[in-house]
């Protein structure tokens, strides 16, 4: 009995190798956070410095619509206005997931419930090849491609909300689908089989339960889809005409927090007021990102299916 | 940075989309002249160029402007090397069919006061403002000396020359501006008052939209960034590749613009 | 009798939306490769880019676009995998692990561009790395490491806990269980999740215009000495990846064919794209067979 | 009188080249509880699901044989799988309510049907909720989700939905597998009332749940039906040894 | 819960009771048709002796039936396996009976010996009161009750004992009375065995209550001579 | 497989066996004392009863347990339940085997009947193999055999009435003989009883085997008289 | 001579403020198995796991009284856990074989401990493997997944990984509850033989199973110990009618 009992009590090869191990991902994980609040610092100090340093108003500054860093108006107040960003980064982000959704939704029925051996051999690669290309790519299919047709169609520039929505939507949409399908995956099998065999044609089974069920996580990818649709800079910039202009239709151009920001911040000195409102768009940009996450997370704890 | 010797040499050059092309072409010879020495060559925009030759980051600070008239900058410490002049012409969409306007006219079509080109005796065509990036040396020096004092009207922007040029080319009633060194075939350029956008004109200030092109450094340069300047600045480019990539070489020019606009004639 | 029409109907409907899709796949796939596969020659893939002649390539953008990928993989694939393990094995359930995550998540979807400003400032200006690739490497791991992390982490967490307990009552000690158990089961999905990543990375362009630069000088192919400002090892020199090649010919390129040549340098990189992609499942498979079937 | 409401006949079933049930035949009579036992994989849950043609939707899954319900032949091309699927519920091993309330979850199929009626609905949401014995547990929370209930009260609750669309059979695979011996005492007990009203028949692994509360038990092994009999002579006096071996757990 | 093997078990014990009842019918008609030498009621008794069997053997087979079916453990058990046992003891009371009933049927026309017949009376009196006893105890399980019917026992022993010694005296007196006195004899012991099945009984109540198989009656042997 | 209750239960079996040895033993035994009036042998008779006593109760508080933690269904509950129940039968033969020693007891210093004691003796060898055979039988679930015994037990049943007979002639020819005839008849009586378990046996024999619980020795009863 | 293996007194168990296990004493016996039942949550999981510190992995969990292996504190701080639980192996109710070789599981435990020697391996896992009797299921495909192995075989194997550490207890968590009744015949008989050299801690739902294998049974309500004492008086005489009530299904 006593060896067992010295033996318990020594300190094991295990149980170090533990510590060692511990601390090493506790490194790593320290290291991911401190990179994130040097990114959450840099971006603040910089964005808020317009604010505490310049003296801009906050409410002026997401009420005005009239961009113009540099210049000052009647009041000698620099013409920092970015509503016309915010409106067309949501504009482009909204219509992108309205359109998205519906494609992602038919997509995700017809991988997992209509044609699940067509599904995964053709669309499951099609959407990870989606998602492989490059927003550069887009960008420039999008100049080409896009832009043209809408010119000819909508006439006008081409630039715009629309052309910038369009590109948006392929961009987002296997974000969207991959994410609904999981979900609709995720639906377990069983309450396929409860409601067939309580009668139910496929597409009932689908609409009221299968489709229920996995709500929470079709929003999620909805919301995650918005996302990336709202941080998205080269594409959208490429196409969406950057005019900070109050976006009246959908066919003139437009701006988005993010054209602007990448535009603008070559052109402007470290420090000065130009620069500093770039980076209150980007500040506002990384508040966004926060509040959709939150609102992922919102959804999910709410939507949870247990078990 | 500073390597070793035999490690080779680089320094870097950041800023002015304009002079971008020019210096680009510049160092690539001369790297070709000198083994193991680099000068690294980033667009960016004059604000980039002038910011960060003030922080230091690195050795050469393109710029199309004063690094006086940039608010922000501390112009005393930084080193001007005029390397080149490049004039900047309005372009329309090909299609257009207009060929001359007044300045006058130009300023109000940037200024949103008239909005189709019947107005200036063209087609029935809505006027399609592409702008550069706000903050660029290529605008600035546009409304400088277009706008006067008249404000622009906010419109498309783009950050990038070729971007410009090619929405021009693509869209009808589109105008905008660019340095001569992007001038295609691609799009038309118009006459102002007459004058056509030609080196000529602009080395008598005929033509008065230009601007220098500045190489600032912090400080007096040294090293490989001495040498590169000097190659730069050498008569044998100066005459050679400089007029043959759009730019007008400084010594060419008959008068000669200050920091507040004043012109002198050159003797 | 009106369910099974409806049943019908919208079968029909989903399947033409799934067409859909795959059609626009195609015709963006078409238009890419019809447009950029005939400028794609050996030539193209192996020569210097022109600034101003025709006829330039993109070799160097080419090896630009993979050096940095694996320096940048070099330093997050390990970072990611720590932090991964440190979430789904080790983190505590409270508010901290929590907000942990969401700065995480945040970082995640935060615009490239931002991270981009932010290695530009960092680590090009304060850490004084000037434009290069060790910036840009950086930025990439910073740019990548969110989602990298959160890819291990579900692939951890998606082993069952039955796999831990298994481990740990046999007198494993936690960090052995996933060394030797959790990991390995989780291999797939972590090298699937990496490839995809890298091929992430490889697109990329935003976050580098500001970081590892937009020049590519001609590099020494004979020359491998990293500290050599010409050797293609080196990681202080400014490289232009593929991606930033892209949009800078379409945004300020003078050369004369330009157009093809962003049109061919999209196939390639689409190319590349597709690689990654198949590779990963290819690997993922492959792993997964081998580790199962052993 | 002993009305035969399923009969099966010449029965066989292959998975792709796999032949999981040969040869079965069964008849089931009204109001009884007959209980499938035998070893894992010998084709209970097989042959179940062909009783409503449940197997229809395993691509790899081919049946031949005759099977009638009420004299029907229930793989007739113009038999409708939906309505088939009404008359013979389906109750599965684990409790899987919809996400919904309990009272969709009970009305589920009558809507489907196109009931609307508030008064009807709330009226079989009250009976089939009492036949399953669940009413008590659930009737101050009828609009709360159903997956709040624990194990046994949820498959109750999946209990009376399949009840409120007045099916004539039930099948069910392994209803009670997943549930512990007290949530499966009650559903057990359940099940000798439904007796009353329904046909039952019920895949088993517990044999003693089988002894408990069916008329009559069928044996299978590898996909063979060995003996077919009342429960009572089945677990007394088995004809046949490997039945015999089975129950008392002598095999293998 | 579990109604169906609830009301099962109840069933089985209700119909062991009966089987108890019958039983003690079956004693008390037979020493009624043996004192009264009434021979129709003894052929009564004998008749309806197969009910008693078919009753033993039914409860039986439903015993088996409960505990292959519903796997009863404890007290669930306990009751049915003292139905299976104590069914036996009861049968065995009911041929016993059958036995006096034959007695009855052979004593006829052969000389009496009233005193005998008086003692034979009060013994069957006895008997009769403690199987009825049991029974009651059974049904309400009483433990106690099961003790001292079990005690009562020794006094049925003792009736016996009298019974035989008396027997023997009459036969040596007067031979006339030997085939009655057999009669006497056997039927006093007739008796005296269902005293034993009734202490039988008793310990099963006793099992049933406690789950203890105990042993009544071993020294009711020992005091037998 | 299923070692543990295998081996339960063939302990079971085997003890039952053992049981079932040790009740002929008995019988063979008291017999033997009877006949030899053996004082002697006929207490250790009795003073081994206990022996059978507490193996029978052993038997039965085994079966429970049996019963209750292995739940057997089928032919191994119909194992335990013919233990459980046959276990009874050869503990009232065992009982029975005590009664005759305690006549042996008894009977001594009286005057004797060869000619019965002859009989009684046959009879007894009769009984014995009928006991022997049916151990036999059950140990090889020798069903046939089971029935070929129960009708034996016809044989045994005439030799008791037989006796009875003689017995009530010889004391109404001597009343000397009253005590000691009583005596042979008893004995003949218990032998006839052993016979009918016996049967019983041979009831679960077949039991055993078909699962059906039958009846074999209801007509031994009606040809009593 | 019976020795006390493992005593355990006073214990409770906090879940945050909810008190899962309320001043439990039991001791258990040296090659002896004990099982233990109740109804579902009543916390005999909890228990288990409290014997080997799972419990340590849940923040939320506060154990509270002594426990001792040997006499040896198994809360002590200065306790290795590791240690520990190879002393008092686990085994779960989900078979839960490592994706690796069968060889690699079995081994798995000695190759952490640095065991090389291939003559050592090889001989611990043909003895576990045999121990577990699954020997002659495996032994031709020692090299194969696990993972190809049937449900039972699986948890077999899982048993034998855990025997090649050697431990002085094994505690199971629901061991065959996922498995047919065939294969939890052969696990249980394993049991038995394994009683020889282990001790053996059973969580089960299966009251038949707790009654056919085990020593001791305790019997667990709502988080107190109703009831502990051998099987046998278990099943055939509890002393609480809360105990009878719940081995003969009467409850709730
Ligand atoms: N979808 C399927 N495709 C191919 N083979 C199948 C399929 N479903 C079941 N099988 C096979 O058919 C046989 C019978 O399976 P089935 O599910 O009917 O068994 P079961 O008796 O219900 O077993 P269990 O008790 O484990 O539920 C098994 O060998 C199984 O492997
Ligand atoms: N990790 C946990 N956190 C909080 N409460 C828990 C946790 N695990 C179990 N519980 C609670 O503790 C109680 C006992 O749980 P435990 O798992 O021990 O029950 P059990 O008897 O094993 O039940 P089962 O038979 O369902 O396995 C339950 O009420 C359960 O809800
Ligand atoms: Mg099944
Ligand atoms: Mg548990
Ligand atoms: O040359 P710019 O890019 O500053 O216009």
């Amino acid at each position: 009995m006593d060896p067992i009992k010295a033996s318990l009590l020594k300190k094991s090869r295990a149980a170090k190798s533990e510590t060692r191990g511990k601390l090493l991902s506790l490194f790593c994980i320290s290291l991911i956070v401190f990179i994130v609040l040097a990114i959450f610092y840099f971006v603040a100090s910089k964005g808020l410095a317009t604010f505490f340093h310049d003296k801009v108003n906050l409410g002026r500054f997401l009420t005005q619509s009239s961009w113009n860093p540099s210049l000052k108006d009647s009041h000698g107040r620099p013409e920092v206005g970015a509503l016309p960003m915010i409106l067309g980064s949501f504009g482009v982000t909204f219509l992108a997931a309205l359109l998205a959704t519906p494609f992602a939704i038919g997509a995700g029925i017809f991988m997992t419930e209509i044609s699940p051996k067509r599904g995964e051999k053709i669309l499951q690669p099609v959407m990870e090849l989606l998602v492989g290309i490059p927003s550069v790519v887009y960008g420039f299919i999008g100049l080409s491609v896009i832009v043209p047709a809408v010119r000819t169609v909508f006439g006008g520039s081409g630039f715009g909300i629309l052309a910038g929505t369009c590109v948006l939507f392929v961009m987002i949409l296997p974000t969207v689908t991959s994410m609904t399908v999981d979900a609709l995956k995720s639906v377990p099998r069983y309450y396929r089989e409860a409601s067939l065999a309580l009668g139910a044609t496929r597409w009932q089974t689908t609409w009221k339960v299968v489709l229920r069920a996995a709500t929470p996580g079709i929003l999620t990818g909805v919301v995650f889809g918005m996302a990336r649709a709202f941080g998205e800079a080269l594409a959208v910039q490429m196409v969406i005409g950057n005019a900070a202009l109050l976006p009246h239709n959908l066919i003139t151009p437009a701006s988005t927090l993010t054209s602007v920001l990448t535009m603008g911040i070559g052109n402007t000195v470290m420090g000065s007021l130009a620069n500093n409102a770039l980076w209150s768009l980007a500040l506002l940009l990384l508040l966004m990102s926060l509040m959709f996450n939150l609102l992922v997370r919102l959804i999910g704890r709410k939507g949870a299916i247990s078990r | 940075g500073c390597q070793s010797k035999q490690n080779g040499q680089s320094v870097t050059a950041v800023g002015s989309s304009a002079l971008q092309p020019l210096i680009e072409a510049l160092a690539e010879e001369y790297s070709a002249q000198h083994s193991g020495q680099f000068i690294n060559v980033q667009g960016g925009g004059s604000g980039t160029g002038l910011s960060q030759i003030q922080e230091g980051a690195v050795q050469m600070g393109n710029s199309d402007l004063f690094a006086e008239e940039k608010a922000g900058i501390k112009a005393d410490q930084l080193v001007d090397h005029k390397v080149a002049v490049v004039g900047i012409t309005p372009v329309v969409n090909k299609q257009l069919g207009v060929k001359n306007l007044t300045l006058t006219q130009l300023a109000q079509i940037f200024s949103g006061e008239i909005t189709n080109w019947k107005q200036v005796g063209g087609p029935n065509q809505a006027v399609v403002i592409i702008n550069r990036a706000q903050g660029s040396g290529t605008r600035t020096t546009f409304e400088q000396w277009v706008m006067k004092k008249r404000k622009t009207k906010p419109a498309q922007e783009q950050d990038s020359t070729g971007m410009v040029r090619s929405i021009v080319a693509n869209t009808p009633g589109a105008i905008s501006y660019l340095a001569f060194s992007y001038v295609d075939k691609t799009v038309a350029t118009l006459k102002l008052d007459g004058i056509a956008p030609t080196d000529a004109n602009v080395v008598k200030n005929a033509w008065p939209i230009w601007s220098y092109e500045h190489v600032y450094t912090k400080g007096q340069p040294t090293g490989l960034t001495k040498k590169f300047l000097a190659y730069v600045l050498s008569d044998e480019v100066q005459n050679k590749q400089v007029g043959k990539m759009g730019y007008i070489p400084v010594s060419q020019m008959q008068v000669e613009r200050s920091v507040t606009g004043t012109i002198t004639k050159v003797k | 009798m009106d369910a099974k029409k409806w049943d019908k109907i919208a079968t029909g409907v989903l399947t033409a939306i799934a067409g859909f899709i795959v059609l626009l796949l195609a015709s963006l796939l078409g238009y890419i490769l019809v447009r950029g596969l005939p400028h794609v020659t050996w030539g193209f893939l192996t020569k210097p880019s022109q600034t101003f002649t025709k006829g330039g390539g993109i070799g160097i953008q080419l090896f630009n676009s993979f050096y940095l990928l694996l320096l940048s993989m070099i330093i997050s694939v390990p970072l990611s995998i720590g932090a991964g393990i440190y979430l789904a094995e080790y983190a505590p359930k409270n508010w901290v692990t929590n907000v942990i995550r969401t700065a995480i998540e945040v970082l995640s979807s935060l615009p490239s561009v931002v991270v981009g400003l932010f290695g530009f400032l960092v680590f090009v200006i304060q850490f004084k790395f000037g434009f290069s690739i060790l910036a840009g490497a950086l930025v990439l791991t910073v740019f990548n490491l969110p989602l990298l992390t959160r890819n291990v982490e579900d692939a951890l967490k998606s082993i069952h806990f039955t796999q831990r307990e298994a481990g740990l009552a046999l007198g494993l000690s936690r960090y052995e269980t996933v060394k030797h158990v959790i990991i390995p089961e989780a291999l797939p999905n972590i090298i699937t999740g990496m490839i995809l990543g890298a091929g992430r990375v490889f697109g990329e362009a935003a976050a580098l215009i500001y970081t590892a630069g937009q020049s590519a000088p001609v590099l020494d192919f004979t020359n491998w000495n990293p500290a050599n400002i010409s050797s293609p090892l080196n990681p202080m020199r400014p490289a232009e990846t593929l991606a930033v090649h892209i949009w800078k010919i379409n945004s300020e390129g003078i050369m004369p064919d330009a157009s093809a040549v962003s049109a061919g340098a999209s196939a390639v990189l689409i190319i590349a794209v597709l690689l990654f992609n198949w590779l990963a499942r290819v690997i993922g498979k492959h792993v997964y067979r081998k580790m199962t079937a052993s | 009188m002993v009305n035969k409401i399923i009969e099966s006949s010449d029965v066989h079933l292959f998975y792709g080249k796999n032949e999981a049930l040969k040869d079965i035949n069964i008849d089931f009579n009204e109001n009884e509880i007959t209980a499938l036992i035998g070893p894992s994989g010998c084709g209970k849950s097989t042959y179940l699901r062909c009783l409503n043609r449940m197997n229809d939707l395993i691509d790899s899954a081919k049946v031949t044989g005759k099977f009638l319900l009420n004299g029907q032949d229930i793989y007739a091309p113009e038999m409708d799988t939906v309505k088939l699927r009404k008359e013979v519920g389906m109750v599965f091993q684990q409790p899987n309510p919809f996400p919904f309330s309990i009272y969709d979850n009970v009305v589920y199929g009558l809507r489907l049907a196109g009931v609307k009626d508030h008064r009807i609905l709330d009226e079989a949401v009250e009976s089939s909720l009492k036949q399953a014995a669940v009413w008590d547990d659930v009737k101050d929370k009828l609009h709360e989700s159903a997956l709040s209930l624990s194990g046994g009260q949820q498959q109750r609750v999946c209990i009376a939905r399949v009840l409120a669309v007045k099916p004539k059979v039930i099948l069910m695979d392994e209803p009670t597998s997943a549930l512990d011996p007290i949530s499966s005492a009650k559903i057990e007990n359940m099940l000798l009332e439904l007796r009353q009203q329904y046909t039952i028949i019920m895949v088993t692994h517990n044999m003693h749940q089988a002894s408990r509360i069916s008329d009559k038990t069928a044996f299978f092994l590898q996909g063979e039906l060995i003996e077919y009999a009342p429960t009572k002579k089945i677990f007394l006096n088995p004809s046949e040894k490997q039945t015999e071996d089975y129950i008392s757990g002598r095999f293998g | 819960m579990r109604r169906l093997f609830e009301d099962e078990l109840n069933d089985l014990h209700v119909r062991f009771s009966e089987m108890g009842m019958m039983v003690n019918e079956a004693i008390y008609k037979s020493v009624k048709a043996f004192i009264n030498h009434d021979k129709q009621l003894a052929h009564e008794v004998i008749d309806d002796d197969y009910k008693i069997n078919e009753r033993e053997t039914d409860l039986e087979r439903k015993s088996f039936e409960l505990i292959a079916l519903q796997q009863p453990v404890s007290t669930d058990l306990r009751i049915i396996v003292t139905i299976m046992k104590a069914s036996s003891d009861l049968e065995r009371m009911g041929d016993h009976a059958v036995s006096i009933a034959k007695s009855t049927i052979r004593v006829k026309g052969n000389t009496r010996v009233p005193d005998i017949e008086k003692d034979i009376a009060d013994m069957a009196e006895k008997v009769k009161t403690m199987v009825e006893e049991v029974l009651d105890a059974y049904v309400k399980e009483d433990r106690k009750r099961a003790l001292t019917i079990a005690k009562e026992d020794v006094a049925i022993n003792a009736y016996s004992d009298n019974i035989y010694d008396d027997c023997i005296q009459e036969m040596q007196r007067d031979s006339e009375t030997v085939v009655g006195s057999m009669d006497y004899m056997l039927v006093a012991s007739y008796l005296e065995r269902i005293g034993d099945y009734v202490t039988n009984i008793c310990e099963w109540i006793i099992y049933l209550r406690t789950g203890k198989v105990v042993e009544l009656n071993s020294n009711a042997k020992e005091d037998d001579f």
